[in-house]
């Protein structure tokens, strides 16, 4: 499998879930400059996280015109999978590719710490390692988590089985203080209709290595692997 | 000379900072009276901030080499070696004073500054530490502060995508006027690509990169009136605004340039900007300069060159290129879409020339002025030591002291601050914050940092001797808690007013310690930064010179966490007990009193037991280690239970037959080079008799297990029951 | 030229600053304080001489870039 | 009755959101574009009765909470 990972500006994440993909795939990722306007032949995007252009503006809307996301869209219309990973998700839905805003969390301030995720979705390609109902550990790090989608989008996110993770207690209960950030309905990641194209704001390449403390991330790209190759 | 307007009268001098007798040697060394902007220059190289003038004599004493010392002080950061081909690269900076006046923005751009500093000598930054100092919780803008601190370290260092894994924070009202905002970077480079600021080839460009040059932090008092309008005051923010995400595209674009040969020297703008990183890259490499100051980038119009020369805006740094390199240079530069701009050349003639609008606006002698600045020998007398203290009584029973010490503010939880900083982003942080010291594994490897600092404010006052030790001392027990090899040290001299002979005291006090204490530990001091006239009304702060710390871990399997791990482990407490009470928390929070000398400071005893400690670990495969220092065995205990979510019971090491007092003293004493360490039984039999052999203080005090902690003959209570009153307070502090 | 562009929230998303500076003002004793909602503004210098002209390309920067239509909405000013 | 409070950093105080937008809408292809400084607005409800009152008391939310008067400077309208 053939993964690249999408560097803008500003990205701080881009280092750390190519060492994932590398672990995972055996073969380094394409490091892709967002000023490029060309991608090389890809079985995954990804989109890394951090601070693109600073979350100046609005998280993720400076990187969702750069001239590689016109191909990334592309790309995934055509049925690239997509991986998008917390600034990664917000340049998601600012491109369109996921529906859904992130907004300042509830709390106003930055969170880092572990979150206990339920898994809703167990699904080629990202979450095929994980039964459906499972509860995993994965860190966040994040000012603007606080998913929001309006009334109709969120019924059809349930309905159609688009809500992938959703943040609960280490027991799979879910509860405010689970929450980090205010998102509705608790969520944590969603997927397009297809699946192909997942967004969340938890990290999965910081706890892929038993090292950092925890390998429950690992799952997403050993899957990711099996499934994209 | 024009292009300088406004006379130096003698007012214009003393608003400029400088005593006449340092005003009659800037006459000496120009030979004539300088202009406005030459004396702007002077007033800034010889500021207490860039100069040392009041400190220089004492830093001098303390020890800076050691076979691994790659650069000792004099450095934009301390350098070491850390094998593999690798350096570390650290200093710790402080930024107290912006810090109080706008705290968001004052700390976010101390971690600009101290980042810079240290990617400046080709370091990737690896982790980001601070040691926080406020005011009394009670007092009015305490809370604004912290918030504004905290979430400004969090905004810049979060934004770089540099972990921020660690630090300290005390309350005291000595700091209600002054807060103390350290923070302290650790980079990474390889030995053979380090980069300094000694300018050489004459000819070579000087070249200005990264933001625009605006009207930032040119203060007030410092400025001659004469020069501006009336409006000056709206025109000159003397806060600056940090701008994180320029300074990621700037470490970015200076590691691509480092990994060339374009770099002849390169040096970051801190405070004093254009005019002190000129200066030193002139003098250190021995050249001359000139600077043409229409090509630098200017972010506001009709800026003058006394603006330019001693603007503070953030984020820029000055380069040398060697011939040849410019197109390359700027090529990368623009791809980051940072300002590129050829600003002068070097020459031989060992002045600096400032050049604008056609004409030579400044023209100045190099090395008398970087290398002639004042130095003084300031008046100082010795803090008297401090009385013995007698105990009364108690009090409250001693469950009832371990949950008030566990919620006092100098001891609760500090989640609510870490859990602001993204610890986790680079994907190497072994150990978060929350332990001894954090660790950060070396990229790519199974060797580690280990990270931590330290000071006890409330010794060095009391005894500031004894204090400066005691930072170091537990400095470096932090480092061996986690198996770390402890390498070499930074500091931040935080003191009052050094006019003041009793403030100089305490500083001298201070520097005589971690003398003695770095000596001893061979653990040099390689960077470090001094802040004084921290006071208000004639009152200082804390004498608090805090020290950041590190060491090397050379086998990531083999370190050490504070969390309890297995049910049946033996608790072993390395160390005497000798139940010092005085200046512990304890005494403060449950007496009341701030009074005594503080536990004395055994360097052999520190050396032996944190060997004995490190071998453990390092050799033998402990891996539950937690040191004692403020709060004492049973505080200590406690955080290891609370991390482990695991109980223990534990028999206090005082003699049968203890009065209150001495099961007080026994619990909560702050005696030094302790450590408190858990293992399973044959591995503690083995450490008893290699402890005994050895000469090594090492008992068996209890054994792990079960959800409660258990002090035999005292009390029993929930983990669960310590961990709230732990985690509740600060979040409760803050929600008001 | 020179036009300003109101960006808020959309009536109906949960606007958390607004609220917090809510909190905020109760908590400093400003009872008589309703509803906060915080927004952001840009001030923009144009170099169109037509003022439509000028309309229509804020309109255009608001659309693509500056307000995000899923939760914002927007207003311009053109001032002279 | 409701107010209207803009903050805007002081002019001279460097605002990198407003030179990223201005970045962002060139790169978009508004060259037509100068200088843009962004800021933060906020709509309160008040529930006073008298104009003159309900100033000075915004004003007072403004130098207490709402502007950082280290570098942001504010103005208020108030609305019937
Ligand atoms: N300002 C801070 N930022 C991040 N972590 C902090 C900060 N202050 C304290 N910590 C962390 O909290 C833990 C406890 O700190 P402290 O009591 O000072 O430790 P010690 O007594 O071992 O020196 C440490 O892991 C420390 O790194
Ligand atoms: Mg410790």
């Amino acid at each position: 499998m053939q993964a690249g990972v999408i560097v803008f500006p500003g990205s701080n994440c881009d280092r750390d879930v190519a060492v994932a993909l590398a672990q995972s795939t055996g073969r380094p990722a394409a490091m892709i400059w967002h000023g490029e306007s060309a991608l090389p032949p890809l079985d995954l995007i990804v989109i890394p996280g951090g601070f693109s252009y600073g979350d100046y503006l609005r998280s993720g809307a400076i990187a969702a015109h750069s001239p590689i996301m016109r191909e990334v869209v592309a790309r995934a219309r055509a049925g690239t999978a997509v991986l998008a990973i917390c600034n990664g998700f917000q340049i998601a839905q600012e491109a369109g590719l996921l529906p859904g805003a992130l907004l300042r969390n509830a709390s106003q301030r930055f969170v880092c710490r572990d979150v206990h995720l339920l898994v809703e979705r167990s699904a080629p390609p990202f979450t095929s390692r994980y039964n459906a109902g499972t509860v995993v550990r994965i860190p966040v790090a994040h000012h603007d988590g606080n998913f929001y989608a309006d009334d109709e989008t969120l019924a059809r996110l349930e309905g159609e089985g688009q809500v992938v993770f959703r943040y609960v207690t280490a027991e799979g209960a879910r509860a405010p203080d689970a929450n980090p950030n205010g998102s509705l309905a608790d969520i944590a990641g969603i997927c397009d209709p297809g699946g192909r194209i997942l967004g969340m704001m938890p990290h999965p390449e910081r706890l892929a290595d038993a090292a950092l403390g925890g390998t429950d991330g690992r799952a997403m790209f050993d899957a990711a692997l099996e499934h994209l190759s | 000379m024009s292009g300088a307007a406004g006379e130096v009268t003698p007012e214009v001098v003393a608003e400029h900072g400088l005593t006449p007798a340092e005003y009659d040697r800037v006459l000496e060394i120009m030979g004539r009276a300088p202009n406005l902007l030459e004396l702007g220059i002077f007033s800034v190289m010889w500021s207490e901030h860039c100069s040392y003038k009041s400190s220089k004599r004492w830093l001098k004493e303390l020890p800076t080499e050691a076979p691994w010392v790659i650069h000792g002080p004099g450095e934009n950061a301390g350098v070491i070696d850390i094998g593999d081909g690798l350096a570390a690269i650290f200093k710790m900076e402080s930024h107290n004073h912006p810090s109080f006046i706008e705290p968001y923005q004052g700390a976010a751009t101390g971690v600009g500054g101290i980042l810079r500093d240290v990617f400046t000598m080709g370091a990737r930054p690896v982790a980001n530490l601070n040691a926080l100092r406020f005011g009394s919780p009670d007092h009015p803008r305490t809370r604004h502060l912290l918030r504004g601190v905290v979430a400004g370290i969090g905004g810049y260092g979060n934004c770089v995508g540099v972990p921020t894994v660690g630090g300290e924070v005390n309350f005291h009202d000595s700091y209600n006027g002054n807060i103390l905002v350290n923070a302290m970077t650790v980079g990474i480079a390889p030995v053979d690509r380090i980069f300094t600021a000694r300018a050489s080839g004459i000819g070579n460009a000087v070249v200005y990169v990264g933001s625009k040059t605006g009207r930032d932090g040119i203060h007030g008092e410092s400025m001659a009136s004469a020069e501006f309008s009336e409006d000056a005051e709206e025109k000159r923010p003397t806060v600056q605004v940090g701008d994180p995400f320029t300074e990621k595209l700037l470490i970015e674009a200076c590691l691509e340039l480092m990994a060339t040969d374009a770099i002849v020297a390169i040096q970051d703008m801190g405070a004093a900007g254009l005019t002190s990183s000129s200066f030193e890259m002139a003098s250190s490499g021995g050249v001359g300069i000139q600077l043409d100051l229409d090509q630098v980038p200017c972010r506001e119009d009709a800026m003058t060159p006394y603006e330019m020369m001693l603007s503070e805006s953030q984020e820029r740094m000055l380069l040398i290129l060697a011939p040849g390199r410019q197109e390359k240079a700027e090529a990368i530069f623009r791809k980051w879409e940072l300002d590129f701009a050829v600003i002068g050349h070097l020459t031989d003639t060992g002045r600096m020339v400032l050049r604008f609008g056609g004409e030579t606006v400044g023209d100045l002698p190099i090395d008398p002025l970087a290398k002639a600045s004042p130095e003084y020998d300031r008046p100082w007398v010795a803090t008297p030591p401090p009385a013995s203290v007698s105990l009364g009584e108690p009090g409250v029973p001693l469950e009832t002291a371990l949950l008030r010490l566990l919620a006092c503010p100098d001891l609760a939880s500090r989640r609510w601050i870490w859990e602001q900083y993204d610890h986790t982003v680079m994907g190497d942080t072994v150990q978060r914050p929350g332990g001894d010291a954090a660790v950060v594994r070396i990229h790519g490897s199974n060797r580690g940092l280990a990270i931590a600092t330290d000071c006890t404010p409330r010794y060095c006052r009391a005894h500031p001797e004894t204090g400066g030790a005691q930072a170091v001392a537990e400095a470096w027990r932090n480092l061996n808690a986690v198996g770390a090899l402890p390498r070499a040290v930074t500091d931040n001299m935080n003191f009052g007013n050094p006019e003041r002979p009793e403030v100089m005291g305490q500083f001298v006090g201070c520097i005589q310690g971690m003398k003695a204490a770095c000596l001893a530990l061979d653990f040099p001091v390689v960077s470090g930064n001094v802040s004084l006239y921290n006071e208000t009304d004639g009152r200082a702060i804390l004498p608090t010179p805090a020290i950041g710390a590190v060491g090397v871990i050379e086998d990531l399997s083999r370190s050490a966490t504070v969390a309890l791990k297995r049910d049946g482990d033996a608790l072993l407490l390395l160390g005497e007990a000798r139940g010092h009470l005085g200046q512990s928390l304890y005494l403060r929070e449950i007496l009341g009193r701030e009074a005594g000398p503080p536990p004395p400071v055994d360097l052999q005893a520190e050396r032996r037991n944190g060997d004995f400690a490190r071998r453990l670990i390092a050799e033998q495969g402990v891996d539950t280690c937690h040191d004692l220092s403020d709060g004492g065995l049973l505080v200590a205990l406690a955080e290891m239970a609370m991390a482990g979510r695991r109980g223990a019971t534990v028999t206090l090491p005082a003699g049968p037959g203890a009065d209150a007092l001495q099961l007080a003293a026994a619990s909560f004493g702050e005696d030094q080079a302790r450590y408190l360490l858990a293992m399973p039984a044959a591995l503690a039999d083995r450490a008893l008799q290699d402890a005994a052999a050895a000469g090594v203080p090492l008992q068996r005090i209890g054994i792990v297990g079960g959800g409660k902690l258990t002090v035999t003959d005292a009390f029993t209570i929930s983990v669960d029951a310590l961990a709230t009153a732990h985690e509740e307070w600060l979040p409760g502090y803050m929600a008001l | 030229m020179k036009a300003r562009v109101h960006v808020t929230l959309k009536p109906g998303v949960l606007d958390p600053q607004g609220r917090a500076v809510n909190h905020a003002l109760h908590s400093l004793g400003f009872d008589r304080v309703g509803d906060v909602r915080q927004g952001k503004f840009f001030d923009i210098e144009l170099g169109y001489d037509d003022r439509e002209a000028a309309e229509a390309a804020v309109k255009e920067m608001c659309d693509r870039l500056l307000a995000n239509p899923v939760v914002e909405s927007y207003a311009i000013e053109i001032q002279a």
